[in-house]
């Protein structure tokens, strides 16, 4: 079964969704959350089954799809993507275990299930046109959830979610299409398998549009300023838990892709685009936090907290080492697990007040002390207080980067001040000062359903902020082999220099493309 | 004095013509049947048709062994042309075909399927289609050109209404200007060359090392013009909407593919070796051609208010991006045009078959036309079945993975990568992302608006009988599980396109 | 000049076809409207004749029998639309059919 | 011993989550009674752990298990109970002791008790890990929980506008000092490959100069946020919104001292730089005169007493930047005591008054408070820098370490901030306690502080009184890890005429501001006496303005550049380019569908236009083809 | 010399007959000019040695269609005035200009290309009817019977279109009523 695993693991709660359509309407939660549970299982028996030590992929699988076109069903996982796909289990459970009252909960149980199969699915991926699948699949559920439960502007905004993030994939599409034909050339056969991929080492000029092309998909997901406008859109419009997943898995995609084809596919463009792109990433960090600062609704500040944040993550991708490197890949998790819990919050108050606005607010300490305690924990996370998730994350990041530039690293670093202040200018209108309005002086605290939700984020967020080991360890060597193949497939002096060399004895099979045209 | 000619049987080839036969018997014993005792149901002649284009795929079938062991056939005094285009567009033809008579079994009566001469007629249609593309002679492309485009006018206007009039009539004008087109291009290519085979110009031309370049443009202007009409290219195309509309939505679902692919083929075989022969003209005009239609069409498909319109646009829109095959014209190109072809047949049929289902006779107060987009607001909650397979075309439709037509946009797009068409294949790309935004209408419609009040959702199937469903079923299956049918398929079709020497 | 070449017929031919597509664009009443389509194919008989005697060649003659039969049946079922649609209307003028556009 | 060790360290911890069960219930005394109890636990290890020390120990360092490694990253959470960081140790747990049980008293009635209580608990905690750390990044741990914790409780009362306000411009204005800290720990990281204070130190006289001075740069920048230096001091003023138990604990006698630490903990590299050392200690001593300016006309009994601190601050960073560091924490651990006691006097005033904060409002306040009265002005008497209270060993010895390094400058500035140190606390103790009984005016009736909140007070009270006479243990003691600079001035007569001259200078200004405020013609100032409108005093009370300054052109601007940013950058820029292009599309579908009129003469138009337009195409590409060498010759002429 | 005087004679008259057949306004001088435009066609025909496809011209236009055309006509009612609105006939003169030019234009140069060779060359001595007739039983055998099939649809679609039974739209009747009139009627098919 072990063998097996990441095909179950994706296909399981497809196969679960469709047979939800026969499951009575009042039932179905249960059933959601069985399977999701299961699910959930699975994939920390994974983590279980899974070494440590081995830095390459693990429990792969592979089916010939399209072999004459090089298309095969393969997948695998390494510490990078390991944890993200726990973490889209357990944001399927908890979401759909914390689920509020909700109409038509049927069609969105299944709809969860099947983003679930898509989540994972992109994670599990290691050929190209598997992970496009995925990542395309991903937009249907994530649309009708935005459109179907969304608030007022909800049609714009799932529209504008899909046809965004569509049309940046079909550039990506055509990176993917030339990368093969690249890979063709230079070896007389069709491939999409990236792990073939990643033998391939091109000229810089190829490198730089292939990665160009690759950029526009992988920036829109993310969101990249300036291609960020979706998601407050999207946030604001979608229901709780269409955010939830949205923040913490959906956009780890963009940030996941760059790690798994970016950087090892062109390190020599990595390189050359890394300033530029650090320079967006620190627009990202500053821009949008005075814009969430400037917000009068507060699931829009998280929602572009969100946007500041993944610029900390692009920004510790770029650093293009491994203290970088790893420590994006935890802040990915990190923020999937505090945004994630901030969108649960924003949803617990919007499911009692029906309204987000902060002005509507005020001195809910007061009255709804426990809510207000969770919120100050995971606000402590945001900003990134250590021995909180993010910390952990961001520290390595900026730790990283720092390497490669002090000025950019300084500006990057006023993350953890401007995050400060519309993290805590949004506490403050919320849960501070005297209750004004008098629907708030009666609203219940947290009920068991929420916290089911919410305790054991908060339990991860403490637990992984004192000892990030056990998730930093396995991301740490498969970081290690990445930035390695980086060094060693380079060409240009600058990246051989940016790229440390680690030397620990991982092999790499060279084959080398003539001059391909 | 003239000789008297000794012709032996072996050498005409006789079993050449035999796909193209059946139809025909097979009409002219409906019109017997008729003859003998009217008033037969319908039923009888949906399945004779049926019967009868399983004996023409089963001869195809026979065909295709035959050539995958000796190669091209000629026959028939050389003018039938068996070859790898022709075997397989005509499987594209008689299986979408089939795919579409049972269609005439609806729940609700209409017109047309009360004769015996619509099926005698469909008949007819489908082996002018198959002359067309089994040979390189431009009379007999002419003449099948024109007995499946006399009998489609009349198919379409014997849904006897005043839309389907017009359509018809527009149709029929039209084709009329186009055929003149035709006969004046064909006209010049033979001043030119003193042939009305395409191999024959083809080898004289280059024998002339192309010496009358503006004579060759001007034979190619008037081809392509006449083409273009018939594949609906902008600005040639202002037929296809107000036909499809006018048209019942089963046959314009059949209207978008089967007339289409036999002109690609026709186009295919013309234009390929004008492309190869550095005629740069012409790789310039079909690359204008391409964009303009792929773009323009998105965008009128993008303000339409009617389903079937909106298709109608799309179907234009894809008949641009096919086109790039024929602009691109390598052998991986014009294997993904036919695989394109294959999976869109199944996409598209699903989808105008979706329509066809829902056809109502008396149409309500809010609603402005047949199929308005508002016709299928809140779908999900009143028939959630209905809904998902027809959100499953669209997203077909829209090229999202790993449904059928995303391989075939894939392959597309990468045999444009592949011969340095980056440019194209960008726009390509950027092209079906616009067109998301009109598939995904239709599914914000069905999926996140609320239904009219009083929409208990049976409109949605008012027409669906058993064997509307099974086509439905056949085609959303095939939608959706592709993925497994496309290496055997690509195998095949680069096989027959290889061996045709395209 | 007076030596009639190729030339002369294929410069007929063009000018009658133009003729017919004058007609095909400005004529309103779709029987005239057929009158101009017959044109078009008529003009390219000439051409096709002339070019199958000047070649000697017998397939443009053959070319010009087919275009002859197709444009009788066109006609045919020209008429047959036109009936119909002059019993539902009581005109065959051209601008009573758009009831589609856009 | 490294039992001690944990349990000093995670007493407070499990004091913090005791009082945290009880978060959401209403008051019970056991929440105040059990964390207060485990601090004295930890207070009672940290004793056996300077024992220990005292007693010639080697240091004791621990690694109780791995943060984060990667990479080359290795971080653990170690700890280390040497010299230094016991001596911190013991202040830390010793104040907050008081301040805990103290608090029991002083938060009887509020509602907020428990959860009062578990933050205090958890800023002990944090303090601890910050002193104990062995590596930057425990430093960093500790360096941020404090200043959550001290967030926390500036807010305590969070119904109060004014209390969060402060609370959120504290915190803001620490990370921004943060930040820099950040940036030193990375150089650090980036130089010397790890963040253990013991390697990264010994690795750093290799290093170049300039990579050294940035790291100090940068470091001290986080220094400067903690401890409130110029320009970041703004916050710890406001700070005083927070309960008064907590401006004992934290701001006075432990948290704003965490930057002094840093710079001491930091000796070998600051020792490596020493023009650094030179910029820290003139900002030092700016901040001690330009602190006690501000302290001299101010109306607020609790920002009086944080000028104060801030001013204290300042000495103690000349001492650290001239090297005498093992002086700065002597300073630092007396300071302490004294402060605290002030402090945790005042909360007692305050009590009494019913939170009245304005000492003009005050007034004969002795009779009624005797306890308090003594206290408060053995704590100024110390602070004042009186032989033989604690500040009078410890102060006057920064000044003979300006002295000896020949800052005279910096020492002359020294001198003066004493006599006005000396002055607005006496000014103070004059206010509240001596003269007419003006709080009669608003019908207050004060009353003593409860007896075990006395009692809690004076082991402060004794420590205030002879912590001078530990000078010569401690510096033993310390001086095994820290330089050992003996600071004597040569010559015994300049010593005498140093000492007394000060002590002299320092009696006068006490006297003066008896003279000035303890009289009964002191009024209830009323923005009418001429001295009130003097410029000096206007600029005194606004406190240079800067706080204003800030708020305009810092904080609304911000604020707008936000709203901007938002409004018209995010939403007209960039998402209208977005929506732009979709419109732009959309709508040349909407303006050209007239080209399908639905008439077939257009139509047929059409068709005819297309291949008219296809045949011109072709003659123009004929034409080109034919031409093709004329074109060329053509453009070649024309440059192309 | 003969022939040219043909040429020029027949080329103005079906200029000129073409002409009025798509610009008068009466339809009764179209058809006419039509039928006779049609008639001077089939004199190129013989002039072009085409004995056979002058008869056909002549039989099957002058008398066919010509007569189809007639008959409509006359059912149609449009022997009167054709009132036509025209638009902008800027474009149709534009275009129609712009094309013959071109196309005149390239038709004017000779075509150069030296090797074409007749397939189907004319024998001497044989009359043009039976070549015509030998190659279209050979080699054109199959576009020939197709053209019968076209011709039979041609056939069935007039038939179907012009006949009775369009004239009740099963489309636009409900079932219910479709019963009723199947019921009452009797009626052979529907």
């Amino acid at each position: 079964m072990l063998d097996h695993i990441l095909s179950i693991l994706i296909f399981f709660p497809a196969l679960a969704g469709v047979f939800g359509f026969m499951i009575q309407k009042d039932s179905v939660r249960a059933y959601g959350l069985a399977v999701a549970t299961v699910e959930f299982a699975l994939s920390l028996w994974l983590w279980f089954a899974f070494d440590s030590n081995v830095s390459g992929m693990q429990f792969m699988e592979q089916l010939p799809l399209i072999p004459a076109f090089g298309i095969n069903y393969t997948l695998g996982v390494d510490g990078i993507s390991l944890f993200i796909i726990i973490l889209a289990a357990f944001f399927t459970m908890i979401g759909i275990a914390s689920l509020p009252e909700t109409k038509d909960v049927k069609n969105m149980i299944i709809s969860l299930l099947f983003l679930q199969m898509t989540m994972i699915g992109v994670f599990a991926a290691l050929d190209a046109i598997v992970f496009y699948i995925f990542w395309e699949l991903s937009l249907v559920p994530m649309l009708y959830i935005i459109g179907a439960w969304g608030g007022p502007l909800r049609v714009y905004a799932s529209v504008k979610f899909f046809l965004y993030t569509f049309a940046g994939s079909l550039v990506m599409l055509v990176g993917m299409l030339f990368m093969a034909y690249f890979y063709f050339q230079a070896t007389g056969v069709w491939s999409f398998a990236i792990l073939e991929w990643y033998r391939l080492i091109l000229p810089e000029s190829f490198q730089l549009w292939l990665f160009a092309a690759f950029f526009v998909g992988f920036a829109i997901k993310v969101p990249m300023f300036p291609f960020h406008t979706w998601l407050p859109y999207a946030h604001g419009q979608a229901p709780t838990i269409g955010s939830v997943i949205l923040a913490a898995i959906l956009l780890k995609m963009g940030t996941y892709a760059f790690i798994r084809f970016s950087l090892p596919m062109f390190p020599d463009a990595s390189v050359f685009f890394m300033f530029p792109i650090a320079i967006l990433a620190i627009i990202m960090i500053i821009y949008t936090a005075m814009v969430a600062y400037a917000q009068e609704d507060i699931k829009q500040v998280v929602a572009y907290s969100s946007v500041s944040h993944m610029g900390v993550i692009i920004l510790g991708t770029f650093a293009l080492n491994v203290e970088g490197i790893s420590g994006s890949v935890f802040l990915m998790i990190a923020h999937g697990v505090v945004s994630g819990a901030l969108f649960l919050l924003v949803g617990v108050i919007y499911d009692r007040r029906h309204t987000k606005m902060m002005n509507q607010f005020g001195g809910l300490a007061h009255v709804m002390p426990r809510y207000a305690t969770i919120f100050g924990l995971m606000l402590m996370a945001s900003v990134g207080m250590p021995l909180t998730i993010n910390f952990v994350g961001e520290f390595l990041s900026l730790l990283g980067f720092y390497q490669q530039s002090h000025v950019l690293t300084i500006l990057a670093g006023t993350a953890i001040v401007v995050g400060a202040i519309y993290m805590l200018a949004a506490y403050k209108k919320m849960f501070f000062g005297n209750v004004t309005i008098e629907e708030n002086r009666n609203l219940p605290d947290v009920n068991k359903r929420e916290l089911l939700a919410l305790i054991p984020l908060s339990i991860i967020t403490v637990w992984l902020g004192v000892y990030p080991n056990p998730v930093l360890a396995p991301i740490n060597n498969s970081v290690e082999s990445i930035v390695q193949l980086m060094h060693d497939k380079s060409i240009t002096e600058e990246a051989k220099s940016r790229i440390p060399n680690l030397i620990k004895g991982i092999e790499i099979t060279r084959t080398s493309i003539e001059e391909a045209h | 004095m003239l000789e008297p000619i000794n012709v032996s049987m072996e050498s005409l080839n006789l079993m050449t013509l035999a796909p193209m036969l059946i139809p025909i018997v097979g009409a002219l014993v409906i019109l017997v049947i008729d003859m003998i005792k009217g008033g037969l149901d319908r039923s009888l002649y949906v399945v004779l048709s049926l019967l009868f284009l399983f004996m023409d795929f089963s001869t195809l079938i026979e065909a295709a062994g035959v050539f995958a062991k000796d190669g091209s056939v000629m026959g028939v005094f050389d003018v039938m042309l068996i070859d790898g285009l022709a075997i397989l567009s005509q499987f594209i033809i008689v299986g979408a075909s089939m795919l579409f008579i049972p269609l005439a079994l609806s729940h609700t009566r209409f017109h047309e399927f009360s004769y015996p001469e619509f099926f005698a007629l469909f008949l007819f249609m489908i082996s002018g289609f198959q002359f067309m593309v089994a040979t390189d002679n431009l009379i007999l492309i002419f003449v099948g050109l024109e007995t499946s485009s006399l009998a489609l006018y009349t198919l379409i206007a014997m849904h006897n209404r005043d839309k389907s009039f017009e359509a018809a009539v527009k149709y029929f004008t039209m084709g009329a200007l186009a055929a003149g087109l035709y006969s004046f291009g064909a006209m010049v290519f033979y001043a030119l060359t003193g042939s009305v085979e395409i191999g024959k110009i083809a080898a004289v031309l280059a024998a002339n090392g192309y010496a009358d370049l503006a004579y060759v443009l001007v034979a190619v202007v008037f081809m392509l013009a006449s083409f273009a009409f018939k594949l609906s290219l902008v600005p040639f195309h202002t037929w296809a909407p107000d036909v499809y509309e006018g048209a019942s939505a089963a046959m314009a679902g059949y209207m978008s593919i089967v007339p289409k692919i036999a002109a690609f083929v026709v186009a295919m075989r013309l234009f390929e070796f004008l492309i190869h022969s550095g005629v740069v003209w012409l790789e310039i005009v079909l690359y204008i051609f391409v964009i303009v239609t792929m773009t323009a069409a998105n965008m009128w498909a993008l303000v339409q208010t009617d389903v079937k319109r909106m298709l109608a646009y799309s179907s234009v829109s894809h008949a641009g991006f096919v086109m790039a095959a024929i602009l691109i014209g390598t052998t991986q190109s014009n294997s993904a045009l036919f695989l394109y072809w294959v999976l869109f047949s199944f996409t598209n049929l699903g989808s105008f078959s979706m329509l066809w289902i829902s056809r109502q006779k008396h149409l309500p107060a809010h609603q402005s036309s047949d199929h308005s987009y508002d016709k299928f607001a809140g779908m999900i909650k009143t028939s959630p079945m209905a809904a998902s397979i027809m959100g499953l075309f669209m997203l077909s439709l829209a090229g999202i993975p790993p449904f059928a037509l995303f391989w075939g946009k894939l392959y597309l797009i990468s045999s444009a990568v592949t011969s340095g068409y980056t440019v194209l294949a960008l726009i390509m790309a950027l092209n079906s992302a616009i067109a998301g935004y009109y598939y995904v209408k239709l599914i914000v419609y069905m999926f996140m608006k609320e239904p009219v009040v009083g929409n208990d959702g049976h409109m949605y199937v008012a027409n669906a009988t058993m064997s509307l469903r099974t086509i439905i079923g056949l085609a959303a299956i095939g939608t959706i599980f592709a993925v497994i049918a496309i290496n055997p398929l690509l195998e095949f079709i680069t096989t027959f396109v290889y061996n045709s020497g395209y | 000049m007076m030596e009639i070449g190729l030339n002369h017929y294929l410069i007929l031919s063009t000018i009658l076809f133009t003729i017919g597509l004058i007609g095909v664009m400005r004529r309103k009443n779709l029987l005239l409207l057929f009158f101009a389509t017959e044109i078009l194919l008529n003009s390219v008989n000439i051409a096709f004749a002339a070019i199958s005697h000047f070649y000697g060649d017998l397939t443009g003659q053959m070319f010009a029998f087919f275009v002859i039969a197709i444009a009788a049946s066109e006609v045919a079922v020209g008429l047959g639309l036109l009936i119909v649609w002059h019993k539902r209307h009581g005109t065959i003028d051209l601008d009573s059919l758009a009831t589609m556009r856009g | 011993m490294e039992f001690y060790l944990y349990l000093a360290l995670f007493a407070p911890l499990a004091g913090s989550l005791f009082a945290a069960l009880f978060g959401a219930s209403p008051k019970t005394l056991i929440a105040g009674l059990v964390p207060s109890l485990l601090l004295l636990t930890s207070f009672v290890s940290s004793t056996i752990l300077l024992v220990h020390i005292l007693g010639g120990g080697a240091p004791i360092q621990v690694e109780m298990m791995t943060w984060m490694a990667t990479g080359d990253l290795y971080i653990p959470f170690g700890f280390i109970v040497d010299q230094v960081s016991v001596t911190m140790m013991m202040v830390v747990t010793v104040v907050s002791t008081v301040v805990h049980f103290y608090s029991i008293g002083y938060m009887d009635h509020d509602k907020g008790f428990n959860r009062f209580f578990s933050y205090l608990s958890a800023f002990v905690f944090s303090m601890m890990v910050l002193v104990m750390s062995d590596n930057f990044a425990g430093l960093f741990i500790g360096w941020e929980g404090v200043g959550l914790c001290s967030w926390l409780l500036i807010g305590f009362w969070y119904h109060k506008e004014s209390a969060t306000w402060a609370a959120n411009e504290a915190f803001i204005m620490n990370r921004i000092a943060d930040l820099g800290m950040l940036i030193g720990i990375f150089l650090v990281y980036w130089n010397t490959g790890t963040l253990q204070y013991a390697e990264a130190f010994a690795l750093m006289p290799e290093l170049p100069t300039d990579i050294l001075v940035l790291m100090g740069i940068f470091l001290f920048i986080g220094a400067m946020g903690k401890s409130a230096q110029f320009p970041l001091h703004t916050w710890l003023a406001d700070a005083m919104e927070g309960p008064t138990p907590v401006s004992a604990l934290i701001h006075a006698a432990t948290m704003v001292t965490a930057g002094v630490y840093l710079v001491v903990r930091a000796n070998p590299l600051y020792d490596l730089i020493p023009n650094v050392g030179l910029f820290i200690a003139s900002l030092g001593a700016f901040v001690a005169l330009f602190a006690a300016s501000m302290a001299l006309v101010n109306r607020d009994m609790k920002r009086i007493i944080a000028y104060s601190t801030l001013s204290q601050l300042g000495y103690m960073f000349v001492a650290a930047g001239l090297g005498a560091y093992w002086v700065a924490l002597f300073h630092l651990m007396a300071h302490a005591f004294f402060k605290a006691l002030l402090f945790l006097g005042a909360g007692n005033v305050m009590h009494a008054m019913h939170d009245e904060l304005d000492p003009f409002k005050m007034g004969g306040l002795k009779k009624p408070m005797k306890w308090t009265f003594i206290m408060m002005t053995v704590a100024s008497v110390a602070l004042a820098g009186i032989y033989p209270l604690a500040g009078f060993f410890s102060k006057d010895l920064i000044l003979e370490v300006a002295m000896i390094e020949h800052h005279y400058i910096i020492y002359s500035v020294l001198l003066f901030t004493a006599g006005m140190t000396a002055f607005y606390s006496f000014r103070l103790v004059a206010l509240i306690f001596h003269g007419e009984e003006r709080y009669k005016l608003f019908g207050v009736h004060p009353h003593e502080a409860y007896k075990f909140m006395l009692i809690a007070m004076a082991p402060l009270l004794i420590l205030a009184v002879i912590a001078g006479s530990f000078k010569m243990t401690y510096f033993e003691m310390v001086t095994a890890v820290l330089p050992a600079t003996e600071y004597h001035v040569h010559s015994v007569v300049t010593y005498w005429i140093m000492t007394i001259g000060t002590q002299l200078f320092v009696i006068l200004a006490i006297a003066f501001a008896y003279k000035k405020y303890a009289n009964s013609s002191v009024k209830v100032p009323d923005g009418t006496s001429k001295m009130e409108n003097r410029l000096c005093y206007k600029i005194l009370s606004n406190q240079y303005y800067i706080p204003y300054i800030f708020e305009e052109y810092l904080v609304k601007p911000y604020r707008e550049l936000s709203t901007v940013l938002w409004k018209h950058v995010d939403m007209k820029i960039v998402d209208a380019t977005v929506d732009g292009i979709a419109g732009i599309i959309y709508s040349t579908g909407e303006k050209t569908r007239d080209m399908q009129s639905g008439n077939l003469s257009t139509m047929l138009k059409w068709m005819v236009a297309g291949t008219v337009g296809l045949l011109s195409l072709a003659v123009v590409f004929g034409l080109a083809v034919r031409y093709s060498a004329e074109i060329k010759a053509i453009l070649s002429g024309l440059g192309v | 010399m003969f022939e040219a005087i043909a040429f020029y004679l027949f080329a103005f008259l079906t200029i000129a007959m073409f002409f009025i057949a798509v610009t008068t306004s009466q339809a009764l001088y179209a058809l006419t000019a039509l039928a006779a435009g049609m008639i001077f066609i089939s004199a190129f025909f013989f002039i072009l040695g085409a004995d056979f496809l002058g008869a056909v011209q002549i039989v099957v236009y002058s008398g066919a269609v010509m007569a189809l055309y007639a008959f409509g006509m006359m059912f149609f009612d449009t022997t009167r005035d054709v009132k036509e609105k025209n638009g902008n006939k800027y474009i149709v003169v534009g275009l129609a200009t712009i094309s013959a030019v071109l196309v005149v234009a390239i038709f004017a140069a000779p075509i150069v290309s030296q090797n074409i060779t007749a397939l189907y060359p004319m024998v001497e001595g044989a009359g043009n009817t039976q070549e015509v007739g030998l190659v279209l039983f050979t080699k054109y055998l199959i576009p020939f019977e197709v053209a019968a099939v076209m011709l039979l649809v041609a056939m069935i679609a007039g038939i179907v279109l012009a006949g009775k039974q369009m004239d009740l739209s099963l489309t636009l009747l409900d079932d219910k009523e479709i019963e009723e009139i199947k019921n009452k009627k009797m009626k052979k098919v529907l």
